[in-house]
């Protein structure tokens, strides 16, 4: 086990280093500087302050320079805001979107899940139907038209919450509604279809032949093997919610990585954005290898020790 | 003896897209206490769907139980309702399903699940039932079943998992086992070690067995009693010597006669039955059994036959055995191979 | 029949049969494939043929829509803009909001002041707009409450004039870009959509079928690719292409197709050991035409399905971009492009946000649903 | 029919599986054994024991760890050009044992039996390709009506007779039979073996028969080996193979087999397999206690087997 | 046009009258987006001007109307004949929030700093070349950095040597590159230096305070500016605080604002529909302008724009009264280059005024010159790339409408709209590589020169291939002209030259439209550096 995890941390890190490679390259293609009053500034004048930056190396120097630096830890100054580290940002920034983003799968999940058994307790019945619907809404309404729509009626109608704003818990309850919606569905939907499949398996019979009623089938037995897929799709969704959504952050204005990473994006700050990535790689890969390890929690047929396939 | 079990006329149907498949067509037996009956029979002949019907577990979405009833001790349990049909599964009549890989629940310890039934129906406590479940295991002859109970169902070999299963069956003593081909997913060797299991068992608990399969070999193994099943009926029932020394039925030959044994000559062509079973959607007239029958009849074509008794213990439905019938004789391959039998036994010896 | 009857039976039926022609081996049933089967159990899911039809339509709209009023989907025109929907006949109907009105309530110290900033709010076209009291206020700032109505059509003198779904802040008429836009959104996501089959058929197919190394390096490939956030990707492609339509699709293709490969492998990987595909191989057939002739006919099904659900994400994707200003390039409007515009006049010209958003939302409800019911069309135990 | 020409002989093919962390599944370790032209091999042992891989190395399906598979005269492991290939195909043919998953869902069965034809030009136009394959649906029992439709339509043994055609399709010498008839009912079991003992009859073939079924093994083969954890254990021909079992596996497989005899399964005494009994003291190797009759023991068990066949 | 008198008007709301001041002098905002930075040699920003500006300050300030105030100097500078030497004596009471006295030293080692390549200043050596003595060879690193003009004659005097007379050196003081900085402090926390309310130093109005003292101040989302007891003119400061927020999207920030929860609001185009009846809505005109560069030479090759008539034509064919309803900000159509109100001839009235209008909506005239353009190109249709960016809510129906019209105006001309972010835009213009560009200039200081200069011949802002040659000169002259009138005329002249030959297409001017608490009185808006200015700002009942 323990071997077998260290394996996997070292193909992580090799993993991780190919990516960092990939778009260390991809944003050298980017066109334009870090440079803030570009407009403003001769070209000699630009060339000075590149050349401080070793813009103006060669690409393979720059990239030999970033891997060091990686190495050591550190992720490099932002070009967009001034002196500061781009570890300071991430810190700064990914608490709120991980708060946000963690909170609303657990809570998307929760009820998806409920939405999801509730649904296929009564397969083909009126809850069923109601639950699909709610499922495949969640799964169709863009986000930012559902987090308008919430902040204009519960906020600014109804005044049950705060319109925007960060800091104290009540500011939290739209965004995670907001944010909830997609997992609520799509956990609704994956529990829908697994539970049913389940249900018609060979074990749910012999559980009924042995005297169980309905509701313990489903719980006792079906659930549990209703959980793998369920954990399939939720990992790399929570690491996605997790690092932030521009739009919730946008609206709701929370200080958090997904709208600061889209403006990296637009102003170029590399090594923010090469920063950002590497979180979102490295949580990516690491909410993978926690899927694993939890498969073989949830059905001990999977042993982790199998190689992952 | 006493009738634990009786099942009369039941006719069985399902609502699918295709039309009505009509599963079971009139099915009648009974089952005597401490006795294993067998049912035979070609795949889709309706063996499970009759079974099932016993221990209420027919989708209810579109089947349809058209008539008959199942008394259980003299009641008929197609009446009971959900809650009362909880209380007689696993406790008083009890399965074996035959795969036993997919029939326990991959995520759940083998000892919690046949603890489940114990709790539940004997209200014993967890610990409790843990014994119970322990001593299960090294009933059903599985060694160290202490390391076992805590163990999951992948870890277990297939034949280990069968009588997993069966300790399961067999965990709050109930009357009846139904065992739905528990052995055919098993090599020989682990099958003829479960069906020497399952006689055991038998013999200990008194209980009685409904075993099915489709392996005559088997049957002359376990049952005491086989009903042979084609098409959703019940063409013949007898004794095991009845069945294997005196058949009546053509069916019955054809499923004999297909099968060859270790002494039969290779040269000769094994008899078989031709054709394939009726689409129960839309099942003949008459005998359905006719089109595939090389001593059909006219009538056969028109009516169905009845159950004609052929000794007290034995009855077999087929016009042959009207008294109008032209007398048929039983296929040379059979009867030579039957009377190998019958020689070999006089002579007792083996092995 | 009694037991009684069946002594009585006539001698002459006890004849063997004689049989006609050898039925054993007949098969009764009629012929049916295994598409016809999937064809009959999507037409019988009725929330799936609705979504289809209104697929078919919105499609059909997306075509004729823009012609079925004079209007260009660049016709500006600064004097009708912002005018509300107005349909014929419906605006007889005034809650269905077809009436070709603007309404807001206005808040004052007293009902004057109130009136005042309608007024003001209106053009200051006094003749036009009727004001309603709501509350006659007691001079304290905003007691005062007036619903005001501008009959906005009235009073540009544009009686003759019918804007469907009203205009926007150019004077164009919604109706026409609303389709036009609707157009570009499908074409974009249909591009996308099977671009990404094309990639993710291929790339899924060979790495599965090959399996061992080419399968591992290839699985690593979209596994690393997988690990680079999406949007990345998407906004370095739109920032390095020229901005337009193609290159949204390649972007959207870009992250897009290794969903598409991971479920197309993981049906191969299932396929490939299947004993027909054995015995093609054992017949010599070529790889080529083993993926092409075995292979993939049998998880057609699930690559459809898997279409249908890319296609809305693509759609999706689309408006996102245009919500952060990556979009399509203007004149030309898409599906995302208006519920921008209209996102950001939510409040007071609500008409501009809520067609192009009910019709995406109509569009991504319908795909899903048409993809829940092709799912079950294509799995035989639904079959009935 | 049978004659003493070798049509394939296997020479110590081994096939390993790896099995994750570097260790292998011996699927097939070190077996060898020669089929004659027109005879039917029979191989059967418990599931697992790697009949189904030995017969999926012969023809090609996996590639071999290690040993040789001479098809005659010529191994068919070696490096093959494309045509070789091809010829190779046509000759050996493979019948599988899921009748369900061995015909392609998405195929009608003309297509499915003429695929053959199709891969190997073996017929010119579409004309010819019809009457070939309603020839041979004849061939195996059914009617032409049958060939525009879909494998889902037939019942298990009438599958399995389209997956016979289809292999007839090549004309092959050698057909590897791979539990044809695990997976059918009773009643259709004879039919396809009867069938296949008639085909063989009219067209000279050789089978290679895996089957865990003795009876109907020892009913259609000349000769039979038995598996065991990817060894042969036993070699023989059928009739002294089921007289006299040597190998305790042998014997305890003989003796589970239940028969439809009610009487005899009453009184059915059964050996028990104990490997813990074998000697251990060396490698066991493949020895021959009779003329045509093998067993894999140690020298020591030989020397017992010895005995105890000269003491029947 | 320096006005030493003191605090008069400090207290006077728009109208004249004095307001009644609140108890509580607390006002709270939204921020557009976060600090870029603090230390006021990289500001570069809107933001970090507004900071820098508010919690220090320079050797004067601006008031009203953009009237220079006292800052750390003390009344007006000394300046020698030829305009080169000026030199300001600096008060004595000025203090740094650590203690230290504010000397000319902090003055002097501040400019330099801003200058010096290892700073990587951006705006220090652009304010500064050119301007101050040597500070063009110092940022290039020709010169060491005690090279620059700048000098402490004594703790409370500071000389400085221009490079040109600079009519307008006093306005540049205000901003925030010409901050002085306390050296032994910057020094101590070297790299560190403003990265934190922890090391930063203060001498104007305010404190910036935020919760966590060594949290980076880029990072942080809220702040609040607290009055600054130590300011040398604390007493004339009447905020207590005032509370930000970031927050970005406008309907949220509309939101919060009905909600009470923020005292002004900025209204993007669409809301203004909504709120332009509400009582707090006002318009805050601004001194940016916006217009059309034509690239006549797009990388090395001719462009249909190099000709004068197509030019011309284009320039006639924009109804700017129609984009300004676009934009719906309050933004007013631009006839010029230099912005109306911004600032006036010596001796005359507003340039703007002055100069007239260059850009009439003339369709005919346009067609006119659009079919003597083809004509002389040969051609008889043209197609054009039309680059935007997405930094501005409206522009994207506004470069519709632009497209629309010229599409409309001269048949033959096919407009393509390309829109790309802020960033690449910059980077395309830098490369020269576009035809038709929405561009926008805001002054740096209050002179005609931070706009006119821009389009000389190969000048670093120019990239669209324009060169004239008597513009050159007259640009190059205003520079050494001392004579405020003269220097005057020459823009005049130079902006005429430029725009009837249609170098440019001016657009419009762009203003602020915002809800705004009537609360808030005394508050100063800026025509450049720091937008608003709080020190004479309260809150009224
Ligand atoms: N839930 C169902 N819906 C529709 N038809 C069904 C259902 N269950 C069984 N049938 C049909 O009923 C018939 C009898 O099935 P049953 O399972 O009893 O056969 P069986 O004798 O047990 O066969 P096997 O040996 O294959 O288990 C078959 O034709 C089958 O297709
Ligand atoms: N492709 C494969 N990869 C890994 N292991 C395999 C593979 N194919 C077979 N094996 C393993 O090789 C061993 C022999 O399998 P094989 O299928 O040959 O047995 P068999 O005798 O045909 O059994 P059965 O009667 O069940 O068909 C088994 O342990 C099996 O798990
Ligand atoms: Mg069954
Ligand atoms: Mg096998």
């Amino acid at each position: 086990m323990a071997r077998y995890i260290l394996r996997r941390i070292v193909y992580m890190v090799i993993t991780l280093f190919i990516i960092a490679s990939v778009t260390f390259f991809l944003m050298k293609m980017l066109p334009g500087s870090p440079l803030k009053a570009e407009d403003k500034l001769t070209e000699e004048q630009k060339q000075l302050v590149l050349e401080s930056y070793g813009l103006n190396d060669p690409v393979p120097v720059q990239y030999v320079r970033y891997l060091g630096n990686l190495l050591k830890g550190d992720l490099g100054i932002s070009y967009n805001f001034d002196n500061t580290p781009v570890s300071d940002i991430l810190i700064d920034r990914l608490g709120p979107s991980m708060q946000l983003g963690l909170y609303a799968v657990l809570v998307g999940t929760f009820f998806g899940i409920i939405l999801g058994l509730i649904a296929a307790i009564f397969h083909n019945g009126f809850w069923d139907y109601t639950s699909t619907i709610i499922a495949v809404l969640g799964t169709s309404i863009p986000s930012f038209v559902f987090a308008g729509l919430l902040q204009y009626i519960f906020a600014v109608e109804l005044g049950w919450f705060p319109v925007a704003l960060w800091g104290e818990p009540k500011h939290m309850i739209l965004p995670i509604i907001a944010l909830a919606i997609g997992p609520m569905a799509t956990a609704a939907r994956f529990v829908r279809t697994e539970m049913i499949e389940v249900k018609g398996s060979n074990y749910i019979i012999t559980a009924k032949a042995k005297g169980l009623s309905n509701l313990e089938r489903v719980w006792k037995h079906g659930f549990r093997n209703a959980l793998i897929p369920l954990v399939t799709v939720m990992g790399p969704m929570m690491i996605n919610l997790m690092t932030g959504s521009m739009v919730i952050e946008k609206i709701f204005a929370i200080p958090g990585i997904g709208e600061q990473f889209v403006t990296s994006v637009v102003v170029n700050d590399y090594p923010t954005i090469m920063g950002t990535t590497l979180i979102y790689a490295f949580g990516f890969i690491l909410i993978l290898l926690v899927i694993d390890l939890l498969y073989g929690l949830i059905d001990p047929r999977i042993r982790v020790t199998g190689g992952g396939k | 003896m006493s009738k634990l079990l009786e099942v009369k006329d039941l006719q069985i149907s399902f609502n699918t897209y295709g039309g009505e498949v009509q599963a079971v067509r009139g099915v009648s037996f009974d089952l005597n206490k401490g006795e294993t009956l067998a049912i035979v029979g070609e795949s889709g002949s309706g063996k499970s769907v009759t079974t099932s019907a016993i221990m209420g577990l027919l989708p209810k979405s579109n089947t349809q139980i058209k008539n008959g009833e199942i008394l259980y001790k003299g009641k008929d349990i197609l009446k009971f309702s959900e809650k009362e049909m909880q209380k007689i599964r696993g406790k008083e009549i009890s399965m074996v399903f035959q795969d036993p890989m997919s029939s326990l629940n991959p995520t759940m310890k083998v000892g919690n699940q046949i603890a489940e039934g114990l709790i539940k129906h004997r209200g014993l406590s967890k610990a409790e039932a843990k014994e119970k479940a322990i001593e299960l295991l090294r009933k059903v002859g599985i060694p160290k079943p202490e390391l076992r109970v805590k163990q999951y169902p992948h870890q277990f070999s297939g034949g280990m998992r069968q009588r997993v299963v069966i300790a399961i069956a067999l965990a709050c003593n109930p009357e009846i086992i139904i065992a739905d081909e528990p052995t055919t997913a098993l090599d020989v060797t682990i099958q003829a070690q479960i069906l020497e299991l399952m006689k055991e068992m038998q013999k200990d608990t008194g209980c009685s067995i409904i075993f099915i399969t489709h392996d005559l070999g088997v049957v002359a193994n376990v049952a005491d009693r086989v009903a042979v099943m084609y098409a959703g009926k019940i063409v013949e029932v007898g004794t095991v010597d009845d069945i294997f020394y005196n058949p009546k039925h053509p069916y019955t030959w054809g499923l004999l006669g297909s099968m060859p044994t270790l002494d039969d000559n290779e040269s000769e062509e094994l008899y078989t039955i031709p054709g394939t079973p009726p689409d129960l959607t839309n099942p003949p007239k008459g005998d359905a059994f006719a089109p595939r029958n090389k001593y059909a009849l006219e009538i056969d074509t028109m009516y169905e036959p009845p159950m004609f008794k052929v000794s007290d213990t034995h009855y077999a439905a087929t016009w042959l055995l009207h008294e109008n019938a032209p007398k048929v004789e039983l296929p040379d391959a059979i009867k030579k191979r039957i009377d190998s039998f019958l020689t070999k036994q006089q002579g007792g010896n083996k092995q | 029949m009694d037991q009684k009857n069946v002594n009585n039976l006539p001698k002459e039926l006890f004849k063997p049969l004689v049989r006609k022609e050898d039925t054993s081996e007949k098969i009764s049933r009629p012929s049916r494939t295994f598409g016809q089967n999937a064809r009959r159990t999507l037409f019988k899911n009725i929330p799936a043929m609705i979504s289809l039809v209104v697929l078919i339509l919105i499609i059909i709209m997306s075509i004729i829509g823009p012609f079925m009023n004079k209007y260009g989907s660049n016709d500006q025109n600064l004097d009708h803009a912002k005018m509300p929907p107005r349909v014929p006949g419906l605006e007889k109907v005034s809650w269905l909001g077809f009436d070709g009105t603007l309404s807001d309530e206005l808040t004052g110290a007293t009902v004057e002041q109130a009136t005042q900033k309608a007024y003001m709010r209106f053009n200051n076209e006094e003749d036009y707009i009727d004001i309603k009291v709501i509350s006659d206020g007691d001079g304290s700032p905003n007691s005062a409450e007036i619903k005001a109505t501008y009959h906005i059509y009235k009073a540009k003198g544009l009686e003759d004039t019918y804007y469907w779904l009203g205009t926007d802040q150019l004077g164009r008429d919604q109706w026409t870009r609303l389709w036009e836009g609707t157009r570009v959104s499908l074409i974009i996501a249909f591009v996308a959509a099977l671009l990404d089959l094309v990639i993710g058929v291929a790339y899924g197919g060979i790495s599965g079928y090959y399996g061992g190394r080419v399968d591992n390096v290839m699985q690593r490939i979209i596994e690393i690719l997988s690990g680079i956030p999406s949007l990345v990707v998407i906004l370095l492609m739109m920032l390095i292409l020229k901005p337009g339509m193609t290159s949204i699709i390649i972007a959207l293709v870009i992250t897009g197709w290794t969903g598409m490969a991971r479920i197309v492998r993981g049906e191969v990987l299932k396929l490939k050991s299947q004993e027909f595909v054995l015995a093609a191989k054992t017949l010599g057939t070529s790889d080529g035409k083993i993926i092409r002739k075995h292979l993939i006919p049998n998880i057609s099904g699930i690559i459809i399905v898997n279409t249908m659900f890319t296609i809305p994400s693509a759609v999706f994707f689309e408006a996102f971009l245009s919500f952060i200003g990556l979009g399509i390039a203007p004149p030309k409007a898409s599906l995302g492009s208006l519920i921008d515009i209209g996102f950001d006049n939510m409040q007071i010209y609500p008409y501009m946000l809520v067609f192009p958003a009910a019709l995406l939302s109509i569009i991504m409800i319908a795909f899903n649903i048409l993809g829940d019911g092709l799912r079950d069309a294509f799995d035989p135990k639904m079959h009935k | 029919m049978k004659t003493e020409e070798k049509i394939l002989e296997v020479k110590n093919l081994k096939k390993y599986f790896p099995a994750g962390r570097g260790k292998v599944v011996k699927a097939v370790d070190d077996i060898s054994f020669d089929i004659y032209k027109g005879e039917t091999f029979g191989l059967v042992g418990e599931s697992g024991s790697g009949k189904s891989t030995a017969g999926r190395t012969i023809i090609r399906l996996y590639d071999a760890t290690d040993g040789e598979v001479l098809f005659k005269g010529k191994n068919v492991h070696a490096k093959l050009s494309k045509s070789e290939q091809l010829k190779f195909n046509r000759q050996m043919q493979m019948i599988f044992q899921d009748p369900s998953s061995s015909l392609n869902p998405r195929m009608t069965v003309m297509d499915i039996i003429a695929e053959g034809l199709d891969v190997h030009h073996l017929v010119k136009n579409e004309k010819e390709r019809k009457k070939r394959v309603e020839e041979l649906l004849e061939a195996v029992g059914l009617n032409k009506e049958h060939a525009s439709r879909f494998p889902h339509e037939f019942s298990g043994g009438q599958r399995q007779r389209i997956g016979i055609a289809r292999a007839l399709a090549v004309e092959p010498e050698l057909i590897i039979c791979d539990e044809p008839i695990s997976a059918l009912d009773v009643s259709i079991q004879a039919q396809v073996v009867n069938l296949l003992k008639r085909l063989q009859k009219e067209r000279g073939l050789t089978y290679l028969f895996i089957a865990h079924d003795l009876s109907m093994v020892k009913y259609i083969s000349d000769r039979i080996g038995v598996m065991h954890l990817g060894h042969m254990v036993e070699l023989a021909d059928s009739d002294e193979l089921y007289k006299n079992p040597i190998h305790p596996y042998t014997k305890s497989l003989l003796s589970a087999v239940p028969l439809p005899d009610p009487n005899y399964e009453r009184n059915r005494i059964r050996q028990v397999y104990d490997p813990s009994q074998l000697d251990t003291s060396e490698q066991p190797q493949f020895r021959e206690i009779r003329p045509r009759h093998w067993v894999r023991c140690t020298t020591k068990e030989f020397e017992k087997y010895k005995r105890e066949l000269e003491g029947k | 046009a320096c006005g030493g008198g003191k605090d008069e008007g400090s207290t006077k709301n728009s109208s004249g009258e004095d307001a009644a001041k609140a108890e509580e002098q607390v006002l709270n905002f939204i921020n557009g987006d976060y600090i870029p930075s603090m230390d006021p040699s990289k500001v570069t920003d809107e933001y970090g001007f507004q900071f820098v500006g508010a919690t220090m300050e320079g050797l004067y300030r601006l008031g009203e109307d953009g009237e220079i105030k006292e800052g750390i100097a003390k009344g007006e500078p000394e300046v020698s004949e030829d305009g080169l030497t000026w030199t300001f004596k600096l008060r004595e009471d000025a203090k740094w929030s650590n203690g230290d006295p504010v000397t000319a030293h902090d003055f002097v080692y501040s400019w330099q700093r801003a200058v010096k390549p290892e700073t990587k200043s951006e705006y220090g050596p652009y304010m500064m070349a050119g301007v101050i003595k040597n500070a063009d060879e110092i940022s290039k690193g020709e010169l060491p950095v005690e090279e620059l003009g700048v000098k402490a004659i004594d703790d409370y005097t500071l000389e400085v040597q221009l490079a040109n007379p600079t009519p307008y050196f006093e306005s540049l003081t205000t901003f925030g590159t010409f901050m002085p900085l306390n050296q032994k402090f910057v020094e101590e926390h070297g790299e560190n230096f403003a990265t934190s309310e922890a090391t930063l130093l203060f001498n104007g109005p305010f404190k910036l305070d935020i919760k966590d003292d060594n949290q980076n101040i880029t990072q942080a989302n809220e702040w609040k500016l607290v009055k600054n007891e130590d300011y040398w003119d604390a007493d004339t400061v009447q905020l207590e605080e005032i509370n930000f927020v970031v927050s970005k999207d406008p309907q949220t920030n509309v939101n919060l604002y009905n909600e009470g929860d923020i005292d002004r609001a900025d209204l993007s185009a669409d809301l203004v529909d909504q709120y332009i009846s509400h009582d707090d809505y006002r318009i805050v005109p601004q001194a940016s302008v916006f217009y059309l560069k034509m690239n006549q030479e797009r990388k090395g090759e001719q462009t249909p724009l190099a000709n004068k008539n197509i030019r011309n034509a284009i320039n006639n064919a924009i109804d700017r009264e129609a984009l300004v309803n676009v934009l719906n900000n309050g933004s007013i159509a631009a006839t010029g280059l230099i912005p109306k109100d911004f600032v006036t001839v010596p001796g005359g009235g507003d340039f703007r005024e002055e100069n007239g209008d260059f850009a009439a909506y003339d369709k005919d005239t346009a067609l006119e010159a659009w079919n003597k353009g083809l004509e002389e190109l040969g051609v008889d249709s043209i197609e054009l790339e039309l680059l935007t960016d997405d930094a501005e809510g409206a522009t994207k129906t506004f470069n519709e409408n632009l497209a629309h019209q010229l599409e409309t105006n001269l048949p033959g001309l096919k407009v393509n709209i390309k829109p790309v972010p802020f960033k690449n835009r910059l980077q395309l213009d830098t490369d020269q590589d576009y035809e038709l560009q929405v561009a926008g200039w805001g002054p740096d200081y209050l002179d005609p020169f931070t706009f006119l200069s821009l389009f000389v011949t190969d000048g670093g802002n120019n990239k669209m291939g324009y060169s004239n040659a008597e513009y050159d000169q007259l640009i190059s002259e205003t520079q050494t002209t001392t004579d405020q009138e003269q220097r005057y005329q020459k823009f005049l002249e130079a902006e005429k030259i430029l725009l009837e030959e249609s170098g440019i297409a001016p657009l419009y001017q762009r203003a602020r439209s915002q809800l705004h608490s009537p609360k808030i009185q005394g508050e100063v808006i800026n025509k450049f550096g720091a937008t608003y200015e709080w020190k004479w700002a309260y809150v009224a009942e």
